[in-house]
């Protein structure tokens, strides 16, 4: 919660100004490139020449310092889990996550069996948005990330 | 007459005693670049220089053998596609060919020409992302997406007859999930025309790049024993100069009926075995495999390639080790069976798995730029490796 | 400052009413202004410029949605969000040289601009030895570098930091070299006086002027700014792939929008500096076009050599550390060297 | 060289290891004591008639009773291959290891002791290798029961508990 959160209520001048703000955030989200499983591939996809992420201002930054979005692609093990919370914590606020995939979801097909496979994304960090899918098409995580500029602009994502 | 063992590393550092610094550990991963995944390897440095590397994996266990122990022999085929998610199609047939032989089943066919077609395919669409994330880990970008641009192709023709883009569970026992809708011959064909050219763009820009070539000739050689000992296969192995392909040396499917090359690394711009080696072999192979798919498609019968056996089959108790050729090289599936509507075991021996530990004897002495080429040159899958 | 108050004066003939220094100080302000517009501006046209031009070169089409047509907005858009990010200093960081190397790295690049001579008439500082000012400025973005990824108190950082110390310092030599054999025959290093000595059409211009020695020498120039300036195929420093950031990797906010700024100034400066040496300043190729303004030739040149610059960043592999002491010390070195020395001799003879 | 040949040969230098060997199956195999399994497997790849210079798989199993390991070993130079198992008690897993004499060894058996428990004797670095080294049990075992939580993390979802065996 930053000082803007607090006073722009009432404040037309600070509403705006966090408008502004906001649309800067919707506007150029950077995701951290972390592909955990098959999911990643299909986000290497979405981010290749034919879907092209670059086009929504998107590009993958290697430290999860530069990031804002962490898209949870794949499969999230127990042996993972502590890490992924590690690589949220050192994201700069304001930071949003989208799940990627029925296993970040759920545990997906793992649902049943997987003695090592975290049951759901959203135990260990929030989710913004969820994309369905095993794995989503390129089409639906642009979906996704479109769904959070939304969020983002109207001031809910990342809360 | 006993012979030498493989030392866990046979390279001595060859930094000057009189150089030598402090030595640094380093975590490189799980989020790393250039680690292909959730790979965590535990550096020894020694300035730029790696004393020892030692990979730490398990980040992706998602207990395939535990869940294949526990559903039927059909469901385990959506598992299989998820263990090397590059090469879906290559690890379908491999389990499905063990349960095959195991219930000795004749395949017809118009679906065993459908295999091939897609293994192959798959195996170029493999290639070509081994070859881009390479080019990415050497530093260059636009090669990267090049071949995500050419490999939508083959994922269109994919979509077309599984319905699915990178998880397909196409190839069922005693058939295919669908037959080849109409025309979808034609297109293949024609992406076969587009495609041969396309990989002396590949070879433009990256493969005879004289800074590639720097970055990659004479680096992480693989000598052709030490391969052999620690399990390396595929192109990694031909890259040593092994001529050792299952789809010759141990034929399945109708692989027999071919005519293509073997591709083995002859160290044209270095050593046998480097890491340049291990990447002209992958070119060369998608030559190959367009070879392949050519004289599959043009023999391709009529008539109907569903399969033929009900889903809920039961296979006679008894084991088999089957092994195929993916792209990563030699799958294995030690199929255990008791006679019930479940397996009773199933081991994998994944490819990515052997071909990973060797970076462990091949890293020491190496700098840190050269690890990542290595292990980009490895083509490792984390699905693979920790199942 | 006298060419510049000139300058101003031609423009608004009644400074020249008002005080000296009141005169001089207005003029001062409003250069100073002008350059730190043209730097922001620049860099984040050129951030866009980058994201285009790569984009067109791999089969995409870039920032596209951000602001209308062709996502204008899109560096505004990444300006105003990291302005706006939370400022993660590291717990185990040293927090003095952690908030100072980008700073450093900036300024060295903006200080770099107070010499560059935009047309006959607007030079900030015409120092006399306005070459080796420069020179000497922006080496100081080393320091920068070096500060940020030891600070930072990370490994990879660190790495990073070793790198563009080694690199950098390394690659001064055939950078200084390559400008010698120019100065040699110039006898000035007044960044005015070497343009204006290049009067006349193209073939006056040093990269021709003593065909093909200095021709090889603005080739060693550019090589080797390139690593200056940590462009690929000399990205070792932030060389994603290895060192995932490299002495960025911990920088997160505004203070990473300051490297990144940097970066894109400083490499608007080496062009710059070899359009000003070699390339004619901003003198028209043919007497005929003298009707095009000066500024309008200089940052033409300029622009047209930062966009080889990204077209080798979206085309080459990278090097590795021992191959890249190699070139600068086997090869631009040595050639550097024998270019000065074959100057000197037709000179003599 | 045919299976039985390979077997013959082994019969006459170490004639006490062999417990089973079973030529009508589709991949046939010889059961061997653990031993002196290294020494055999010494001799299967050192001798040049035999040569078997690869170690294709090596895979844990749980046989109900005992538990055991399975080797396929391959010979690039004569293209034969064959079949290995070692059968050991539950309750006292151990084998020699074979990683001196195929390094590819070294991580499936560590693979083999994190998933089934089996303790490879002279293995250079017998630790855990996919699952974290602070986890209980080995989930392979037929007999294993999931744990409810590991570091705190729910293992099984909420929304699971109860119906679980439904959809069997």
């Amino acid at each position: 919660m930053g000082w803007f959160d607090t006073h722009n209520e009432n404040n037309i001048f600070f509403g705006k100004l966090e408008d502004a703000f906001n649309w800067g955030r919707a506007s150029s989200p950077w995701p951290i490139g972390f592909g955990l499983a098959c999911c990643a591939i299909e986000m290497m996809a979405t981010g290749a020449s034919h879907y092209d992420l670059d086009r929504f201002g998107t590009f993958f930054r290697p430290s999860p310092r530069q990031s804002d979005v962490m898209i949870v692609a794949g499969t999230v093990t127990l042996k993972m889990a502590p890490l992924l919370r590690r690589l949220y914590e050192q994201m700069p606020e304001p930071k949003y996550v989208i799940s990627m995939g029925s296993c970040a979801n759920c545990g997906g097909p793992y649902w049943r069996y997987g003695y090592h496979v975290l049951k759901g994304v959203d135990q260990i960090v929030p989710v913004d948005v969820y994309v369905p899918g095993c794995p989503p098409r390129p089409e639906a995580l642009l979906d996704g990330l479109i769904q959070l500029k939304e969020k983002i602009k109207s001031g809910q994502a990342g809360k | 007459m006993k012979k030498s063992n493989i030392p866990e590393s046979q390279f001595e550092l060859q930094v000057p005693e009189s150089l030598k610094t402090e030595e640094m550990t380093i975590s490189m991963g799980p989020q790393h670049p250039s680690t292909h995944g959730v790979l965590q390897v535990i550096l020894k440095t020694d300035g730029e220089i790696i004393n020892s590397a030692k990979p730490q994996i398990g980040y992706l266990h998602r207990c395939f053998e535990k869940h294949a122990e526990n559903i039927t022999w059909h469901q385990v085929i959506p598992f299989t596609d998820r263990l090397d998610y590059i090469a879906s199609m290559n690890n379908n047939l491999g389990y499905v060919i063990g349960i095959e032989r195991m219930m000795n089943l004749e395949v017809n066919e118009r679906a065993e020409h459908l295999r091939v077609v897609v293994s192959e395919l798959n195996r170029i669409a493999s290639h070509l992302i081994a070859l881009g994330t390479y080019g990415l880990d050497i530093g260059a970008f636009t090669p990267f997406l090049y071949v995500f641009r050419d490999r939508e192709k083959i994922l269109d023709l994919f979509e077309e007859i599984s319905g699915a883009r990178l998880l397909y569970n196409y190839i069922w026992v005693g058939g295919v999930a669908y037959d080849a809708p109409e025309g979808w011959r034609e297109k293949v064909l024609e992406f076969c025309d587009y495609f041969e050219p396309k990989i002396k763009e590949y070879n433009d820009i990256l493969t005879y790049n004289k800074i590639f070539i720097e970055r990659t000739a004479n680096v992480g050689v693989i000598p052709a024993e030490v391969g052999i000992s620690y399990g390396v296969s595929g192109p990694s192995l031909r890259g040593s100069g092994v001529n050792f392909d299952l789809r010759k040396d141990d034929p399945y499917s109708i692989y027999d009926r071919f005519d293509f090359n073997v591709v083995v690394g002859k160290g044209e711009m270095g050593t046998v075995g480097d890491t340049w080696d291990r990447y002209w072999v992958r070119v060369d192979e998608m030559v190959e495999s367009v070879k392949i798919i050519r004289q599959a498609l043009e023999n391709l019968p009529e008539g109907d390639a569903k399969e033929t056996v009900p889903r809920n089959i039961k296979v006679p108790a008894g084991e088999y080790y089957m092994r195929t050729e993916t792209p990563r090289g030699e799958l294995g599936f030690y199929i255990i069976s008791d006679g019930s509507k479940m397996p009773n075991r199933v081991k994998v021996r994944s490819p990515a798995f052997c071909n990973l530990s060797v970076l462990q004897a091949i890293a020491p002495g190496v700098m840190i730029a050269d690890l990542v080429a290595i292990i980009g040159s490895l083509d490792i899958v984390l699905g693979e490796v920790d199942r | 400052m006298e060419p510049l108050f000139q300058f101003f004066n031609n423009l608004f003939p009644f400074i020249s009413d008002w005080p000296e220094w009141l005169a001089h100080t207005v003029v001062g302000v409003v250069t100073v202004l002008l350059l730190f517009g043209f730097v922001a501006l620049f860099a984040l046209f050129a951030i866009w410029l980058e994201r285009k031009i790569s984009a067109h070169m791999q089969d995409r089409l870039g920032p596209m949605e951000v602001g209308g047509w062709h996502g204008w907005a899109q560096p505004i858009a990444d300006a105003i969000k990291l302005l706006v990010k939370e400022d993660i200093i590291p717990a185990m960081a040293d927090r003095t040289l952690f908030k100072l190397a980008p700073v450093i790295v900036f300024t060295a690049a903006l200080a770099g601009f107070a010499v560059l001579p935009w047309s006959q008439d607007f030079i900030p500082a015409d120092l006399n030895v306005g070459l080796l000012y420069i020179l000497s400025v922006s080496s100081f973005a080393v320091i920068g570098l070096l500060m940020g990824g030891w600070a930072s108190n990370n490994k990879w950082s660190l790495y990073g930091a070793m790198r563009a110390a080694s690199q950098m310092i390394s690659y001064e030599i055939p950078v200084a070299l390559a400008l010698l054999a120019v100065i040699m025959n110039a006898g000035t290093m007044s960044m005015r006086h070497l343009v204006i000595a290049q009067s006349g059409n193209i073939l006056d211009w040093n990269v021709f002027n003593f065909f093909p020695l200095t021709a090889v020498a603005f080739f060693i120039y550019f090589v080797a700014s390139l690593a200056e300036v940590n462009r690929t195929p000399f990205d070792l420093p932030e060389g994603e792939s290895e060192l995932v950031g490299g002495f960025h990797t911990e920088y997160s906010s505004m203070r990473f929008a300051f490297f990144f700024l940097g970066e894109y100034a400083n490499m608007y400066i080496v062009s710059a500096i070899a359009t000003t040496v070699f390339l004619g300043g901003w003198l028209a190729p043919f007497e005929a076009l003298n009707f095009i303004p000066g500024p309008i030739w200089f940052v033409g040149k300029a622009m047209t050599l930062v966009f080889i610059q990204m077209w080798l960043r979206w085309t080459l592999p990278r090097l590795r550390v021992d191959q890249l002491m190699y070139t600068c010390w086997k090869v631009l070195t040595p050639f550097s060297f024998a270019i000065i020395l074959l100057i000197g001799l037709w000179k003599v003879l | 060289m045919t299976a039985q040949e390979i077997y013959n040969s082994i019969q006459e230098k170490f004639p006490d290891t062999i417990v089973e060997f079973n030529d009508s199956v589709l991949q046939p195999y010889i059961k061997l004591t653990p031993d002196q399994f290294n020494e055999v497997c010494q001799f299967l790849r050192d001798t040049d008639t035999l040569g078997f210079d690869a170690l294709m798989n090596l895979s844990g199993v749980d046989y109900g009773e005992e538990l055991g390991t399975v080797y396929h070993l391959y010979s690039m130079q004569h293209r034969h291959k064959i079949v290995l198992k070692v059968n050991v008690p539950r309750e006292h897993a151990e084998i020699p290891t074979v990683a001196d004499l195929w390094r590819t060894a070294d991580w499936h058996e560590r693979e083999v002791f994190d998933l089934y428990g089996i303790n490879f004797i002279n293995h250079p670095d017998m630790r855990r290798i996919l699952l974290p080294d602070d986890w209980e049990g080995y989930p392979l075992r037929k007999d294993y029961v999931q744990p409810e939580e590991y570091n705190g993390i729910t293992i099984a979802h909420p929304d699971m508990k109860g119906n679980s065996d439904e959809e069997k």
